[in-house]
């Protein structure tokens, strides 16, 4: 009955799961804090769905890491015991909720590189990550869809909006490298077939991202030298606040049944 | 005068009204009230649960309650068109929620102080919000009756996910738990009590609602029936209701209760409840940090429309 | 080693120690916020300063409290064990931290009454409870001075200061009722001598704080109606996300020694 | 040049220089520029450590905390003090902070990600800190000498502290949080050695602040006593440092170490390190979000003034 946090195992293959399960938590956790304050109702509706997608999505992926590890854990074991370094979803993710501005250009970046993500995925070795990822590219071009829709409004509306598009991206812009970094474990995953290595989807990325930022009115920015190491579990300092509101409740009654 | 009689006569028939109809001045404003209150409601009861969504204990909750509060901005917005079908704009609604002209459930002034609180929520006060509903979805207006049909629909399956979470603490938690349960209960039950409104003696506005059939049971009945089905689902709980003075009356066939504290309901209708400033204040908030994001929105749809009749 | 929440006991003395010592350091981490933050370098000391003697009068009553309780608890247990409801503070201390004006006329209001409690206190039959109000008093009316310089200033200054520090009294006005309850804990307070019953020292906080009011050109409000519940722990949504924050390494890190 | 002649005479001799005294405005712009930086850096330096303060694992550990930012505070004030006699007002540096014109220690571009962080912030980065600022207390500039005393005081204090607080954790503390502190070291040892900044060869201000008096010992020189230092205290500690070519050099009486990644320091330096965007951002925020309370404080004191002249 001891709410020590738990540890995974090294698997390149359950860290590759959690890589991108952990994206997914962690940005659904984001979004959630716009819950009942959205400018307009329907952005609560899409936002609170959006969520609750990436929520669905998390939950498959923690689930089927938790298997292939093999401790006998389950998905609110690695999501609620789990500490700051053994979260493995990169920066972006865990960045601040921001202004409207910044969270439909996160969710329009994020969405984007999940998208052509989970495409590769659907042909992946692993039946079980196939089967995620068949039903999760739906969502995800849903999601893309609807910011990018936002992305055009906001950038193209008025000088505020316009300004507050520009503000956004420069700060997500330093933490899109990361989406795009190449290690061990991509090689790993690339090899078994389990799912591509995440640089491969650069190229693509980006053409979309900055076709949209153009249409948008928006100038693409030059690449970053900054490199942020999330997914190697070195976050910045806004998960370890975020883990702490999201884990309370788990931490301070051991033994609970929910 | 002519045209009032034979509105009266199609309410008296149980036929429903549609928005094209003729209607007396003094229905369609009493229901644009009672709807848009309604819809406040929806959108102000976001709030308290959304308190709770980032702290969710199990992913399983945490998805639970995000659908939740995702079927409420729904029902707000059902809500508000069929409010709209009487010819007031959801501006115009919300702009009376803002300025404080409109009101909304009293309830929603209460925090949620503890995750026990968001089950005890979907057990008393979605199931309060249901026996006060139910009986709307045969309301003469068709519109609000559609909407609420889909609405209490909905909330019965709150309703539900609510007490099963309860229950799932008090058979398999820890004590602390189950503390945690009866805390949250203690806390919900008299407001729960009181979102039947005043007794009937003091609820000047029921009879005509409920002769035009925009309301078809009284407070107190709706009241009455609350407790009797509530108390059975607290012993399967295994909770205490917070009322020394609640029994059955087997003459009666009903339970009997204590009396409700009606200085502490009026005092928070009136503004002066735990979170009436709060609330409003963050729904204001959002509104007016939002106000940059709907400007943006129209000017980018006004230049849309100029491009297209350029082409 | 397990992080189960503890509980106090029920005895008046032990509860009305915590009421004040829960005040102190629920107030202390609100202003704590601040640090780095504040308007001009001067106040980031102020502040700190401040924050670090509420700090220090809360693990002297907390310490004294727990030997009262004699359940071997001390002070950290105290402070990083005890779940929501167990937190006596009134609700006006944890109320979020607001804008500089809220922290002014917050902190000005707060030391006031404390200077006042404390006062009484230095008489109390309690020796440990009369020295720790004794330090305390010097620390309280300091705090006081500099918090009255501020709402002079910030009543008297622009119309925007103006303007914001009518919204703080707005915001801050109903929970000061709290600060004069009175319930059992009081009365067996004032019978033992261990303290003032809180009610006792309503006019004259009132007559401080509303001369300081009418010299910053700022309306003293009439009674408000509201009686928040805080000192029989009932919060508002505010303290659990405060303490989900503060004890979430205590809770994280069972049997750690820090 | 005459005047420049007795300057330089007077540096020669260790005299101390007054802010009344005559000085070459090189001399005066390098001061201004290296003590403002210094005092920018104690000011972004509370940000990381304010990362932590509200969560604090123990009172005793939360009331030391706060304490050595109010001592940052502190330093922050008494080295803008020092400047301003330099003929230079704190608004106008703080101005070069927001606008980026000034630079402060790269250092705080790193995030602090556990709570061992902040006893490692006290062990090597003060360290490092004092290391570089112990011969400042020798400076020839006689208010920058001054206040040097006092901080670098205080800062030992802080660093013993800092150094305590993992000497508990490694002794007495869990499995958990030994990795903790292991974790941390990881992650601040390189950029504590970076920040006696570049080498020798590629610092080319040194030489001239050398002769000045500003500075008296070079870059690589503080690097390797730094380094000689903490070899032993590591020890002591337990944990090991990242760097698998540190090792003791008999011939040299040193250690020798492994090669600084200078790319890194230049990206960070340069504005693309973790968190330059976001301390500056945070700063800045904090400035003009204060505007206001420094215009009304302004307002009341020109009121107060004419007050006074009317009576």
């Amino acid at each position: 009955m001891s709410q020590q946090s738990i540890q995974v195992g090294e698997s390149p293959q359950v860290q590759y799961l959690l890589r991108l399960g952990d994206s997914c938590l962690v940005l659904a956790q984001r979004i959630c804090e716009w819950s009942g304050h959205a400018p307009i109702l329907e952005e609560d509706l899409a936002l609170s769905n959006m969520a609750l997608d990436l929520l669905g999505q998390a939950r498959a992926l923690l689930t089927h890491a938790a298997r292939l590890d093999g401790q006998g854990h389950d998905e609110d074991q690695l999501a609620f015991l789990r500490d700051e370094r053994q979260y493995l979803n990169p920066v972006l993710m865990e960045l601040p909720r921001g202004d409207f501005a910044f969270t439909v250009l996160r969710n329009f970046a994020v969405s984007t590189w999940l998208l052509l993500l989970w495409r590769r995925l659907e042909g992946s070795s692993d039946a079980e990550l196939a089967a995620i990822a068949g039903k999760a590219v739906k969502e995800a071009a849903y999601h893309q869809q609807h910011a990018a829709d936002w992305v055009l409004r906001l950038g193209d509306g008025t000088e505020e909006s316009s300004a507050r598009m520009r503000a956004a991206l420069g700060t997500l812009w330093p933490y899109c490298n990361e989406l795009f970094d190449s290690d061990a474990v991509d090689a790993a995953a690339a090899a078994q077939g389990l799912g591509p290595d995440w640089a491969s989807l650069k190229d693509e990325w980006r053409a979309q991202f900055c076709e949209v930022l153009a249409d948008a009115g928006l100038d693409c920015p030059k690449d970053s030298a900054y490199q942020s190491q999330g997914r190697r579990g070195i976050h910045s300092e806004h998960l370890g606040h975020m883990l702490a509101t999201m884990q309370y409740l788990q931490r301070a009654y051991p033994g609970g049944v929910w | 005068a002519q045209r009032e009689a034979a509105f009266e006569a199609r309410i008296a028939a149980g036929d429903f009204i549609e928005p094209k109809d003729w209607m007396p001045e003094h229905y369609r404003k009493t229901l644009v009230r009672q709807i848009s209150q309604h819809a406040h409601s929806e959108i102000v009861g976001m709030l308290p649960e959304g308190n709770w969504v980032t702290r969710a204990p199990t992913l399983k909750r945490k998805a639970i309650l995000l659908a939740k509060i995702q079927d409420e901005a729904g029902h707000g917005l059902y809500l508000y068109s069929a409010a709209e079908t009487l010819g007031t704009s959801r501006d115009q609604m919300l702009d009376a929620l803002h300025t404080g002209k409109a009101k909304y459930s009293s309830i929603f002034n209460y925090p949620t102080l503890n995750w026990a609180d968001i089950g005890v929520i979907g057990w008393l006060v979605d199931g309060a919000a249901i026996m006060n509903q139910v009986p709307l979805c045969r309301c003469s207006y068709a519109p609000y009756a559609r909407a609420m049909i889909r609405v209490c629909r909905e909330e019965s399956f709150h309703q539900r996910q609510g007490y099963e979470s309860l229950l799932v603490m008090m058979r398999e938690g820890t004590a602390a738990q189950k503390a945690m349960v009866q805390d949250a209960v203690n806390r919900w039950w008299w407001p729960a009590l009181m979102m039947f409104g005043p007794e009937d003696k003091d609820s000047p506005n029921s009879e005509q609602s409920i002769r035009w059939g925009i309301k078809r049971v009284t407070n107190d009945q709706l009241r009455q029936k609350f407790v009797d089905a509530t108390v059975p689902q607290a012993e399967i709980l295994g909770i205490t209701l917070p009322d020394p003075d609640l029994k059955w009356n087997a003459e009666r066939e009903a339970h009997d209760f204590g009396k409700i504290d009606w200085s502490e309901f009026w005092r928070v209708v009136n503004g002066e409840g735990p979170l009436n400033r709060e609330r409003l204040g963050a729904r204001v908030k959002a509104w007016e940090d939002g106000a940059w994001v709907r400007d943006a929105a129209l000017a980018h749809a006004r230049k849309q429309a100029t491009k297209e009749q350029a082409a």
